[in-house]
């Protein structure tokens, strides 16, 4: 181990094979059977997504499959005003912070009506420039502050993420205004095709707080409970005016970085058959649940069997959604269209509409 | 000019940068949701003292002072205006935008469109831009043509005091980003009466400043000024030219221009960009599709050179000049 | 077509993207200097896989998986390319290339004019662009008029594979930097004739595709073949169409355009970038300035919307189409 | 003193007093009185320029004293062959290194010709976007490295440019691909009117340095034998294979940010003339000489005569190099010139000689 790896150890709650090695936390059934459901709830979203992908039906995907763990126990520590800035993997979260399912898919269908949140639902759309998100994040939080509220904001970015110049000026903002804010890396281990040893020749991301004076941890990414007490600890932080906190959850991606990609071109797939084994944020929620006789599989078909009806009924939902309006290409430019687009508009469908050729 | 009623309204000499300064200071003594944003813009008062005095009068909390990093400026006003704040982001020069361009392309610009109005951003950049004060390397680009191309932001470029100020005000109004360019060179060139208080001048209004019917000449800030030397040169020679101020780069203001080149037939614009790609071209394809059957000689332009913007000692061979202007101007009479 | 003699050459079937891939192998075998950097473009092969196996026969000393960085990778290729090599930079789309902005216009594009020569940036920078794949938001951007107002670099879009492997390597071979523009939605539309070998396409010269009297359209890269469709169309209904790629949009065919429009005297261009500040408006303003006298019509242009790029569900009604092209050069020979 | 500054402290050989507090070195008397010189030169260099402002005879101009222990010290560490990467106030490190004072002075006075250094002088044009010169070093280290030679490059940038992204990403790249480059950071306390404090939360700039793994020391910038010494082992480090350093210099800038600036808007210039006595390099390096022994008013006013004599001197060669040739503006932007500026050129010049109007 490195001397940061020392000083950043990977803060755990529960091991691999669901025993506590933390035990300072008040665990309770419902709390445990809460999380357990939100990372079904979430898998079940995400296969369905990548099959759906499949068949068609809608766009390239970005399955998180493996990450469920490090997204729902975050995305759990928040409280309803807060903001969420995800990126385009984090379905976990927005979900679990108030997207919904059918607005999850729409959004990889193509449609922009997959950006918009639920009223009173602070999630900004998924940042598909890479680490763009991290000073919105900033300046959301510190339009908080301002406000003299104490709501926070959370910003999710990848190991790749980190090594964009907007990752620095993010945190370097947050630090010098101390801003409300938690960055919460996911550290999958790759960006696309590139694993994290070519990435940075750091060997862990919380150091990289270091530079900014700026509080950072390490976390299990697959331990929910590791996650969701460490970013409520964070976020408690920014809440009382402590300033930011950098969150690096080590965790990995099973699958592909998106329908587009063949990960067995960059690496072999037999590890992620191997962490699905050891590190599964669910099996080891699950061997915890059974040593704490929390398990009951009545139970756990009953909460699968409701997952799979709600994702069932929101691909009806996203099949159904009207179709998409062309006028909304034109009329969200400006809050009052310039006279070019109305031109450009009553141009474009009037010969639509008469079209001959 | 489209401009409200002025009876009774005391007004200041000031010039250009002061307006600005007016304005700011105007709108954020009545909006506390106006913040100003930047490098060197507190204690410092601005580069070029835009921003003089603001900070002891709103406080460090609304006049704020950030780290060096343009795309941290725009991306943490951009999460700011997103939230219930109207930012006003300094670019200490329009050269020093580059770092910023995608949080401006991929975000400031787009939000409104990719949220279907959920989220917009209210933003004002303010830049100082354009040659002329013998500035070092980069400070002196002109570089308007990278924002009239990028759907989602208005650009607006003022050419005096007056409008600096009703500009300024209009685009922090303006519920939705806007790219407020400050011509350097005329900062302090001249000083106009300027209203106090709130006024605006409205965003898409070009001014016409001379009227004509034998050319039609077209510039906006900084060489205004250029234009209106030659106008004056070529009207002594007996040519009747009529001058428009864009003031706004985008969206072009379509009547003003059409109707001028329907009555003249000849057009002249002038601006300090680099030729290809600039916003003349824009204005020409406006023409070219509204007019073109009244045109009676080729469209002609005195802009910069495909060249980067050289070093000060060239800078005057750079720069459009009233006798380029004046040239162009006959070159178009005689056609 | 410029290109050099080809009998006995071995031709190969290949698509667009291999032809691509082909001119950095032919490239990086002969000349050791030659680099290529990017994200993903070692093991993975990039991502529509241009770079396929090129870091299995050049080790990745020379094929470069480089950190998530576009400004470094621009930055850093500046150092290598003032130092010796010929880096081939890719921007994994050219909506990411956004953060390299102001590595490419304040440096890659003014090293040369800025030390008198002394240094220069002999650089090519590929990437991906343009709708029609059902892409993420930001992946379909088709900036090239970003570019193209940028003095110092040249702008180079190829349409079919035989151009793209021609132009690349004329784009390695020239001495200052060079931004190579892959069509995506033609990455592996079809296949065709490559030579195996080097040869080039040159840069700076425009490809007649059609001969014709009526009109000349004007296209590049994936609207090529869309404004292919639509001259096929017009020329069943019996308009005599001039259909012209241009390849190179910085610096634009003078000569090619010129002589085609004083044929036809009249013009449609077609490209999917936003309508104002679009590349479109260089050329009109070429024709403005040097065929005025032989236009009979406005010029016209079918081109993407002021808006941004949308989602892909409504991509087909942003992108031209053939039937929009056919309607403008109908427009342009009833006018 | 925060955790950080204990950890990275001030490295100094020799004390505002003048006195050896590490006497691993050997320092020969010519050696001393060579960076003595040099310095001297810088110095009146630089008064000079800033007089040369007052007088219209230059355009504005970025003064560097009080820096030029770091300027120089790190600068005479570097060999022939190496590559250097200036900002617009180095000029005592681009002097030092092979830049002859008139071109300088042709810089500031906006001429293109100041740009362009000696034959085989490897001096990079200063970088004006702040930071964007980073990744150029990193890139033509990596160059030297694929030739297979020592050779090295190194940055010089302030404590404002650490804000940048291109900051990140310029070290980044260094210690990911081990180039041979030494980031030299000379923190003067302000960016223009901004405090370091203002500018980030961290105490030191090389702690900055941890985020990447890449070795960083903190030297005290006006002890040019601290500079010297350290900057020596950095790029010995690097010619050796070992992957770039990050040095932060901590100095001061006496005066204003450029001749522009007024200084007393944002600080209390008393503090420039307390520095001025305590920590100046040229007077510790006086003192030290003193007690040594090495020092010798007639040795010093030949190096001053010397000194005003080539600053002299490279001020008539500048006031009588030929005027801007118009051609420059055309001829250089590409290696053949675009039919586009061919026919602009004609049609300018030819507009000008035949002007009328
Ligand atoms: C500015 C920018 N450059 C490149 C890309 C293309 N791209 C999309 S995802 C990705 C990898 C991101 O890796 P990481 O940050 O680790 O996140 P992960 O995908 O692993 O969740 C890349 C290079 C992009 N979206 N934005
Ligand atoms: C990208 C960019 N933004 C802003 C500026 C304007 N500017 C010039 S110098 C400077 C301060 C630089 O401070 P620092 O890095 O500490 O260097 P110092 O001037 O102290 O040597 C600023 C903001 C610039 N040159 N480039
Ligand atoms: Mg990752
Ligand atoms: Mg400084």
């Amino acid at each position: 181990m490195t001397e940061m790896e020392n000083q950043f150890p990977i803060v755990q709650v529960m091991d691999g094979d669901g025993h506590i090695v933390d035990a300072s936390y008040h665990l309770t059934e419902s709390f445990i059977k809460e999380m357990y459901s939100k990372m079904l709830r979430a898998r079940t979203l995400d296969k369905k997504s990548v099959n759906l992908q499949r068949q068609g039906r809608i766009g390239t995907y970005a399955p998180f499959e493996g990450q469920e763990a490090a997204q729902v126990g975050s995305a759990s520590a928040l409280e309803e005003g807060d903001w969420m800035f995800p990126t385009y993997r984090d379905h976990a979260a927005t979900l679990t912070f108030g997207h919904s399912v059918s607005t999850i898919m729409l959004y990889w269908k193509g449609r922009v009506e997959g950006c918009v949140p639920p009223e009173g639902k602070n999630i900004f759309p998924p940042a598909v420039p890479i680490a763009t998100q991290l000073p919105h994040a900033t300046g959301a939080a510190l339009a908080e502050k301002r406000k003299g509220t104490d709501r926070v904001a959370i910003a999710y970015f990848g190991d790749g993420a980190t090594s964009e110049g907007d990752f620095h000026e993010g945190l370097n903002f947050a630090s010098v205004f101390k801003a409300p804010v938690v960055f919460f890396n996911q550290n999958n281990g790759y960006a696309i095709s590139v694993p994290i040893e070519k990435q940075m020749n750091s060997k862990t991301i919380a150091q990289k707080g270091l530079a900014y004076d700026m509080d950072a941890i390490r976390v299990d990414g697959n331990d929910v409970l590791a996650v969701y007490f460490e970013t409520q600890k964070a976020i408690e932080k920014a809440r009382n005016g402590e300033g930011p906190t950098l969150i690096e959850a080590v965790t990995w991606r099973y699958g592909a970085h998106t329908t587009a990609d063949d990960p067995s071109k960059y690496r072999n797939q037999e590890l992620s058959l191997e962490k699905r084994d050891k590190i599964d944020p669910l099996l080891r929620l699950e061997r915890y649940m059974k040593k704490q006789g929390f398990w009951d599989d009545a139970w756990k078909d009953q909460v699968a069997k409701e997952c799979d009806l709600e994702i069932e009924q929101a691909v009806e939902e996203m099949e159904n959604f009207p179709e998409p309006d062309v006028n909304d290409l034109f009329d969200h430019v400006f809050k009052e269209p310039t006279w070019t687009i109305k031109k450009q508009k009553e141009a474009y469908l009037s010969q639509k509409r008469g079209e001959t050729v | 000019m489209t401009t409200k009623a002025m009876t009774e309204v005391k007004t200041n000499k000031l010039t250009l940068v002061q307006a600005v300064t007016d304005g700011m200071r105007t709108m954020l003594s009545e909006h506390d949701d106006i913040l100003v944003l930047g490098e060197d813009v507190g204690q410092n008062g601005g580069v070029f003292r835009a921003t003089e005095g603001l900070v002891h009068e709103f406080g460090e909390d609304r006049i704020i002072d950030t780290p060096l990093a343009e795309a941290g400026i725009i991306g943490t006003s951009i999460g700011l205006a997103i939230n219930g704040f109207r930012p006003i982001a300094e670019m200490q020069f329009l050269g020093f935008v580059y770092p910023a361009y995608e949080q401006i392309m991929t975000h400031a610009s787009r939000i409104r469109s990719r949220t279907m109005s959920k989220f917009s951003v209210p933003m004002v950049i303010r830049a100082p831009y354009g040659g002329g004060i013998r500035a070092p390397e980069i400070h002196s680009d002109s570089v308007e043509a990278l924002f009239t191309h990028m759907p989602g932001i208005k650009v607006v470029v003022p050419s005096n005091p007056y409008d600096a100020k009703g500009l300024l005000i209009a685009a922090i109004e303006d519920p939705d980003p806007v790219l407020f360019m400050e011509p350097m060179r005329s900062y302090r060139a001249f000083k106009s009466d300027v209203p106090e208080g709130k006024y605006t001048v409205e965003i898409g209004k070009a001014a016409t400043l001379a009227e004509g019917d034998d050319v039609t000449v077209i510039a906006w800030g900084n060489m205004v000024s250029v234009a209106q030397k030659a106008v004056e040169e070529m009207t002594k020679q007996g040519v009747s030219c009529e001058l428009l101020d864009l003031r706004t780069l985008y969206p072009l203001d379509r009547e003003t221009i059409v109707a001028s080149v329907k009555k003249t037939g000849r057009v002249v614009i002038c601006h300090e960009a680099p030729e290809t790609g600039g916003v003349g071209n824009d204005v020409m394809a406006l023409i070219n599709d509204e007019a073109f059957l009244y045109l009676r000689a080729p469209m002609s332009k005195v802009a910069g050179f495909d060249t980067p913007f050289p070093f000060f000692a060239l800078e005057e061979e750079y720069l459009p000049t009233p006798s380029r202007v004046s040239h162009a101007i006959k070159e178009a009479v005689t056609f």
